[in-house]
């Protein structure tokens, strides 16, 4: 019942695609509020709730990532009813887009409540697929290139993933049989694994896969060059609800992990995130357009995220994470119309909106802007924080702790880097330039509006709390 | 009481008369007519008879100025060390305020230099603070040491205490000391090799170039102060580093003290006489080693004691 | 027989990556596909696993006959290039592959004494798994990357049915469907490409 | 979450001294800012967080208002974009505040265990615990000096405070930084407290250090609000030879010499805030009516703008140290806490002071002149433009912003022992001894200094004694009835004009010169000969500016090193557009290889066995073979 609920919106968009009614998209927006429903009913359930079976089980931690995501979802919704004002855009593609869309959503709901490695790598399976389509519909040469960069990378990436879940999986078969894939037997069991070297080895390949499928280190670029190519919207998906549903399944994984060796792990996603943001820092050092640059520094946000809560920072790990999920989106959103009117010029694009809407435009944008610098009063401010006090706290314990606070020390170097290359940006952006006339539509101020209050929500003591009492 | 008052009279009375002194002595020692010492009066009285000639260009600041020029230093003039024994003396003001009066003076006597808006008042005050700008961290140095000496760093008792009590082993520093408060009052009054008070010529002139528009009673006032500013600094010079001759009965003690307050100015005259004016930047060398050896009188306190 | 099936898995591999023509690259990658069906019924009808045995077939319909099929059937639609030259000279390839085989049993060998029958499989599968990556290094054109992804996916399968002696079904089959999705996904992008021309 | 102690309470008077005023000169200013929504909010916003910062009593309020802070001023400095220059001043100042937020940061990271609602004094348990004291107060001393601007992390402040409006960077340079100061006296006090005594002297050498370089880079300064944002470098200097040296007494155990000291710092503190504001608004009026902030361009203002030309001698004054000013008793008490140093047994320590104080007293001579620079080229002589000419006197709100602001300045030179009895409640409340008793001993008329043989001040008989004489000097001049006339300057003969005064370039010509070693000035001269004579010609023109030594060295360099970086990353990039298999490929070998090394047998052999492999693959894959 609740997992037809959950799945009832997208299914609806997927059938309504196949209409050629043009006001459907306005529908389709309003169709996509309803998935807060079951939400909001599962939130008021006890945990865990089983929805199906033992596979899709939702706990604390999943309903936050399901509820961030599915917000972020209508946020694109909506500004998705306005993509063909800004990109040229067939109105059969435009269909199809939905139709994909539908089936994206499908597919992150599915991994995002799994609590079965296998489930969980179905849909992320399904839900990368259903994205290289999406990529495809600007009918440019890059697109068309980015594509398939994209089919070969994600595939590889999401077989490295599944690889991973194999070997864990045989690694506990021994002592837990066919329920083995479970992620909640795995966590309570995983003393018992009979062979720890095996799940590691699973743990390491998996979790290449997730972090090549982030962009962390080596491959950076890929990510942003496919979210430059592809129209802003799926962008906005990638960030927001792609990666979370990556993200997610690294929390679990990482859990298990910790509980067999955490000094491997922590040494582990401690050097390659560092290796990470130290690579991403310095090419958004020479970032030249939004793009390129949001989806670089998504991938710094990633990292923390996935570093803080390797530190034990769960608390810091999920705020960073929903900041990152509803101002990533918001941004990228914005980038459409920043560029549809602008071309990828930086300096002058947040001048020239005229009006009340163009001044909340600029507005939102700029909050935007600094918020993902982690200024306060952004969410992002208290979550580095914490986070960062996390891995303080970690770096004390360990027998290693001027390297680690050096370490800590060489990251927040490396973070104001980023927040250089973004100050400039910004200033670039508001004060220098030419200033044209430019247009921004009701429906995108419209999600942005509902990124803010998100993330205004998230900055309550009570969110905050719920946030703290999952661990 | 009254000896500290007829000793502040008596220094006003006697400053001109040191500056003319010199004058004379220096133009015997070049074989040429000396003029009276108390050539200094006349110019006073006559500068006093003139009207003034305010320039178009300035501003109230030249109105103001010159009073604010001589006020500081005869302030200072009651600060002195007493030149007798158990006469009154001010002991609550230490060096660093007479240093602070002397720049509070200086200070307005630059701006005034620019106030003209002539390239000479200019020039004047941008030499003038070079060269107190570096006069500045030997005066302080050579206080700290003399004050380490003294055994007190307000001026009047210093000089009481250096007087009771000479502080014989620490002569070396001593003397460094003695050496470096020399040359500061040298470069502080504007005499030969750092500047030449007699000449009018660009190349030459420091203090005068900044007093170029001034006529009448504001020139009068200013002649005031820097003989005022000469013979305090020989006053301190002679309280501090030659404390001889206080014990005496009043009369003698003045008279020694004169006597000292003329010996500086013969030493000046020599001086003068014996060296050519410095190149403007040569005279961070001189004041060079006037913060060498201040330094030198600090660490040979310290470190050997002497 | 388990161990001669294997073998000639891992051959077919090895084969295809000196392959220098597309078809015969399909055809590897069907031989390929046709070693694990069989394996996959041996191993199932060794451990009665009906599962596994449905595994079996549905792997030589779909792998060793649909998919080179359909791609076969691509390429001459949209007119591949036929000849496809490895990109890393045979000289080196030679020496590559037995470094990378050594280099995986060495690897594993930690988990050789932890797992008591097959710990070889591991170190084979993630041999292949390394080698369907070369297949992906080797090659410039989209259609060879394609059979070097799919081959990925048989190295999952064989470590999905030696090391774990058999997945869930239901993964199995989502696994199954994901592929499925792939080759429509593939489909629709070079279909893309076409209409474009 | 907050906490009203007298530190705070000090800091909180500092802060509405400074703003009051402000307030004034700010309304006074507004017609003249297109963006007054976006200048008000930040305005407010600004003041708020500077007090949120000195009542915070826990370090995420501290953080949080802290890096509030910064972004407001930061927008501040953004309300009046003309140029580039405040573009890239901005930025460079944001970088700056950002640099020094990361240390605090972690300082407070390593103090709170990461959990940052606790107080000051269960993170100075935390911080005794703490291995590495020096380490956490490293990361203090760059965290805050980087917002005061000492040296080596002064280099924003001549770019950042011209560029902002001036009432801002009156606020900026008068307050804020001194907000950086609270955070020194509340954490070394609060959190850090033993002090081992290396501290001390690390501090007393920023401080010299940065009273020297702030004076000196000042005197070469053409623009007025630079001169004055080098001379809050110098003043900072100041303030921290004085907090240095009362911690260099605190760990001899000299704890009444130490708690002179801090007073003398406070107050200096205190002086600071007062006459830089006044001199920020003083040079914004003169900014405001001239549009122009380079010196040359200035002069005979006193005739049309009296009030602003008086309040700004006013506070020349004072920040020339010269007597009987606030600020000479603040530096008068500084001076006093180094001899101090003659108590001392440490025979090093006390041969090092010496330097200290030599620096203080060159900083002093040089204050004077730039001050004459500044003052004279500004305000008298001719106008050397005619913008300069037109200039009036500033709206009634800016100039009883300015005359606020020197009743401050004056009552701070009045009421000293009443500023410095409370600053002595202060650190009484922190733990020190309390010295007023000692410094006032006979009445509020003498001043005394705490050390043994010290010297005394009397700046009220002072004052009275000046005022005194030059009054009587005056009514003597009136008296006599002399008879004035108005004539021209007499310029050999030439006419005097505005362009035979002397300029700024040339007033500061000497002190270059001398200290050219270390300038290294970047000259500019052209000259029209007239038929090849080289003394004879018709035009010229002379200009020199002066980089600061320490942004060609240490910041171009970091500069050209990111750059460098990010080139080589790019070109690491690349790479992933056309083998991003083989990229994979060689980071699951890198990943499994590491795992196998470091989870199970570490052997040297393997791990140089492994990294050859590695190698091997890289070059095969990745870079394959040059064409």
């Amino acid at each position: 019942m609740m997992l037809s609920l959950l799945l009832l919106p997208a299914v609806l968009m997927f059938m309504v695609s196949f209409s050629k009614n043009k006001n459907v998209s306005i529908w389709l927006s309003i169709i996509s509020f309803s998935i807060l429903l079951p939400i909001i009913k599962l939130f008021t359930l006890p945990k865990p709730y089983n929805i199906w079976d033992t596979y899709l089980v939702a706990d604390a931690l999943n309903t936050y990532i399901l509820l961030v995501s599915s917000i972020v979802g209508i946020g694109v919704t909506f500004a998705l009813m306005t993509l063909d004002k800004h990109v040229e855009v067939s109105a059969n593609s435009y269909r199809r887009f939905y139709r994909f869309f539908a089936i994206f959503w499908i597919g992150l709901i599915f991994s995002i409540l799994a609590n079965n490695m296998g489930i969980y790598w179905i849909g992320l399976e399904l839900a990368t697929l259903s994205t290289v389509y999406m990529i495809k519909t600007n009918h440019s040469p890059t697109a068309h290139k980015e594509a398939w960069n994209y089919m070969i990378v994600g595939a590889i990436a999401i077989s490295l993933v599944l690889f991973g879940v194999i070997l864990i999986y045989a690694s506990a078969k021994p002592i837990l049989g066919e329920e083995a894939m479970s992620f909640n037997l795995l966590l309570s069991h995983a003393k018992e694994i009979p062979s720890p070297f095996l799940f590691e080895m699973g743990f390491a390949i998996a979790s290449i896969g997730m972090f090549v499928k982030m962009g962390f280190f080596p491959m950076n670029l890929w990510l942003a060059n496919i979210e430059r190519a592809s129209f802003y919207p799926v962008a906005a998906l990638f960030s927001g609800i792609l990666e979370s549903a990556v993200i997610v399944g690294f929390f679990r994984f990482s859990q298990i992990a910790m509980k067999i060796n955490y000094s491997h792990l922590f040494a582990f996603v401690f050097i390659y995130t560092i290796l990470t943001i130290f690579i991403v820092s310095f090419l958004i050092f020479r970032a030249k357009d939004f793009m390129r640059l949001f989806s670089l520094s998504g991938i710094e946000h990633m990292a923390l995220i996935a570093l803080f809560w390797v530190s034990g920072g769960t608390f810091a790990a999920l705020l960073h994470f929903g900041a990152h999920a509803f101002l990533k989106p918001a941004l990228f959103l914005s980038t459409g119309v920043l560029e549809s009117n602008g071309k990828y010029r930086i300096a002058g694009a947040l001048r020239g909106y005229k009006g009340m809407k163009g001044a909340l435009f600029w507005f939102f944008v700029s909050l935007f802007l600094l918020a993902i610098v982690s200024l306060p009063p952004s969410p992002m401010f208290f979550s580095e924080l914490y986070g960062f006090g996390a891995m303080i706290e970690t770096a004390k314990q360990s027998d290693h702790m001027l390297a680690m606070i050096g370490a800590v020390l060489f990251l927040l170097i490396l973070l104001s880097v980023i927040f250089y290359r973004f100050v400039a940006i910004y200033q670039s952006m508001k004060y220098e330039g030419e200033e044209n006339e430019k247009k921004v539509y009701t429906s995108e101020l419209f999600a942005l509006v509902i990124f803010t209050l998100s993330l205004m929500v998230l900055l309550l003591p009570s969110s905050m709390a719920f946030l703290r009492s999952i661990s | 009481m009254i000896a500290y008052l007829a000793t502040i009279v008596l220094l006003f009375l006697l400053a001109p008369i040191l500056l003319s002194f010199i004058k004379a002595l220096k133009m015997v020692l070049l074989f040429k007519k000396p003029v009276s010492v108390f050539q200094g009066y006349r110019n006073f009285s006559k500068l006093m008879h003139k009207e003034t000639i305010i320039s178009r260009e300035t501003s109230s600041i030249t109105r103001y100025a010159p009073f604010l020029v001589l006020s500081p230093l005869l302030v200072v003039m009651f600060f002195l060390p007493p030149v007798v024994h158990g006469a009154y003396y001010v002991s609550f003001v230490d060096a660093f305020t007479i240093t602070g009066l002397i720049s509070l003076s200086t200070f307005f006597l630059m701006l005034l230099g620019l106030d003209s808006a002539s390239a000479f008042g200019g020039m004047g005050s941008s030499r003038e603070a070079f060269i107190s700008a570096l006069v500045e961290p030997a005066m302080v140095l050579t206080v700290f040491s003399v004050s380490m000496m003294a055994g007190d760093l307000g001026v009047g008792q210093a000089g009481v205490n250096l007087a009771e009590h000479f502080p014989q082993e620490h002569m070396a520093s001593f003397l460094f000391a003695g050496i470096s408060f020399f040359i500061l009052l040298i470069a502080e009054n504007g005499r030969i090799p750092i500047d030449n008070p007699e000449t009018h010529l660009e190349l030459t002139m420091v203090h005068e170039a900044m007093i170029l528009d001034l006529t009448g009673v504001y020139l009068a006032l200013i002649e005031t102060a820097s003989s005022v500013k000469f013979v305090i600094f020989a006053s301190l010079f002679v309280s501090l580093f030659i404390p001889l001759g206080l014990e005496y009965s009043t009369p003698i003690a003045i008279l020694v003290f004169v006597a000292k307050l003329f010996a500086v100015a013969v030493a000046v005259a020599l001086l003068e006489v014996n060296t050519a004016k410095l190149r403007l930047f040569k005279v961070p060398n001189l004041l060079g080693i006037s913060i060498v050896f201040a330094f030198l009188s600090l660490i040979t306190f310290y470190v050997l004691g002497a | 027989m388990i161990d001669f099936l294997i073998g000639l898995f891992l051959a077919t591999l090895i084969t295809a990556l000196f392959t220098t023509r597309l078809y015969r690259l399909l055809w590897w990658y069907s031989l390929n596909s046709l070693m694990l069906g069989f394996l996959a019924l041996f191993i199932g009808r060794e451990l009665d696993d009906k599962a596994m045995l449905i595994t079996g077939i549905a792997t030589i319909i779909i792998k060793a006959i649909g998919i080179p099929f359909v791609l076969k059937n691509l390429s001459q639609k949209f007119h591949f290039v036929r000849q496809v030259i490895p990109r890393i000279k045979v000289q080196y390839a030679i020496m590559l592959i037995p470094a990378i085989l050594v280099f995986t049993f060495y690897l594993s060998e930690p988990i050789t004494h932890m797992i008591k029958s097959n710990s070889n499989y591991v170190a084979i599968s993630i041999s292949s798994l390394f080698l369907s990556l070369l297949l992906m290094i080797e090659h410039k054109n989209v259609a060879p990357k394609i059979i070097g992804f799919l081959s990925m996916e048989n190295a999952l399968f064989l470590l999905g049915i030696t090391a774990t002696e058999g997945m869930p079904m239901l993964v199995e089959l989502g696994i199954f469907f994901d592929l499925l999705m792939a080759i429509v996904v593939i489909n629709l992008l070079f279909h893309k490409e076409e209409m474009k021309v | 979450m907050f906490q009203f102690d007298t530190l705070s309470m000090i800091f909180i008077a500092l802060i509405l001294l400074g703003v009051i005023p402000n307030l004034f000169y700010s309304s006074g200013y507004l017609p003249h800012i297109d963006r007054k929504v976006h200048y008000l909010l930040h305005y407010f916003a600004f003041i708020g967080s500077m007090l949120g910062v000195v009542v915070s009593a826990n370090a995420l309020m501290f953080l949080f208002f802290w890096e509030l802070m910064s972004l407001t001023s930061w927008q501040l400095i953004l309300t009046e974009v003309k140029d580039k220059n405040t573009i890239s001043a901005a930025r460079f100042y944001f970088l700056m505040t950002h640099f020094g937020f990361i240390f605090l940061l972690l300082f407070f990271l390593i103090v709170t265990n990461g959990n940052l609602d606790v107080g000051f004094a269960e993170m100075k348990n935390i911080a005794s615990g703490f291995m590495y004291p020096t380490v956490l107060f490293f990361f203090l001393v760059l965290g805050f000096l980087s917002k005061a601007g000492a040296v080596p992390l002064h280099v924003w402040l001549p770019y950042a405070h011209p560029a902002a409006p001036s009432p801002v960077s009156a606020l900026m340079s008068g307050v804020m930084l001194k907000v950086a100061i609270y955070g020194m006296f509340r954490f070394l006090f609060d959190v850090l407290y033993p002090w081992p005594l290396e501290w001390g002297i690390v501090i007393l050498v920023i401080g010299s250090l940065s009273s020297i370089i702030g004076v000196l880079y000042a005197l070469s300064e053409h623009d007025i609000k630079a001169l004055l944002a080098n001379h809050s470098i110098e003043n900072i200097g100041i303030i921290l030879i004085g907090f240095g040296m009362g911690m260099i007494f605190d760990s001899l155990n000299l704890k009444v010499l130490s708690t002179f000291s801090f007073i003398a710092a406070l107050f200096h503190t205190f002086n600071h805030m007062s006459f830089k504001s006044l001199l920020f608004m003083g040079a914004g009026s003169v900014l405001h009516q001239t549009h122009t902030k380079n010196i040359e361009k200035y002069g005979g203002l006193i005739k049309t703008m009296p009030i602003t030309a008086l309040t700004f001698l006013l506070a020349s004054i004072s920040i020339s140290a010269l007597p009987p000013s606030n600020g000479f008793l603040s530096e008068w008490m500084i001076f006093q806490s180094m001899l101090g140093s003659s108590h001392i047994d440490n025979m090093p320590l006390k041969l090092a002071i010496p330097f200290a104080v030599f620096a203080l007293a060159v900083t002093g001579g040089l204050a004077i002149a730039c001050f004459v620079k500044a003052y004279g080229i500004t305000f008298l002589g001719l106008h050397r433009s005619t913008n300069a000419k037109h200039a009036h006197e500033v709206n009634f709100l800016m100039t009883a912003g300015m005359i606020l602001m020197s009743l401050v300045v004056i009552s701070l030179m009045l009421f000293t022992p009443f500023y410095i009895g409370w600053f002595d409640e202060a650190l009484a409340g922190l733990g020190k001894v309390s010295v007023y008793a000692k410094i006032f001993p006979s009445g509020i008329w003498n001043m005394h200094s705490v050390s043994v043989h010290g010297g005394i001040v009397s700046p009220l008989v002072l004052l009275a004694s000046l005022t005194g004489v030059t009054a009587l000097l005056m009514f003597g001049y009136k008296a006599m009835k002399v008879k004035e006339r108005v004539h021209n300057t007499w310029g050999c003969g030439y006419k005097t004009g505005a362009k035979t005064q002397y300029s700024a370039t040339g007033f500061a010509g000497p002190i270059r010169r001398f200290f050219n070693w270390l300038y290294k000035p970047d000259e500019h001269f052209t000259k029209q000969t007239i038929a090849g004579h080289q003394s004879k010609f018709s035009d010229s023109y002379y200009e020199v500016h002066v980089k600061p030594l320490f942004e060609t060295s240490l910041y171009t360099s970091v500069a050209k090193a990111a750059n460098f970086i990010s080139y080589w990353v790019y070109r690491l990039a690349h790479f992933e557009q056309i083998r991003y298999t083989a990229m994979i490929f060689n980071l699951m070998l890198l990943v499994l290889f590491s795992y196998r090394i470091f989870s199970h047998e570490f052997s040297w052999a393997t791990f140089a066995l492994e990294s050859v492999i590695m190698m091997i693959s890289i070059k095969v894959f990745i870079i394959g073979d040059k064409k």
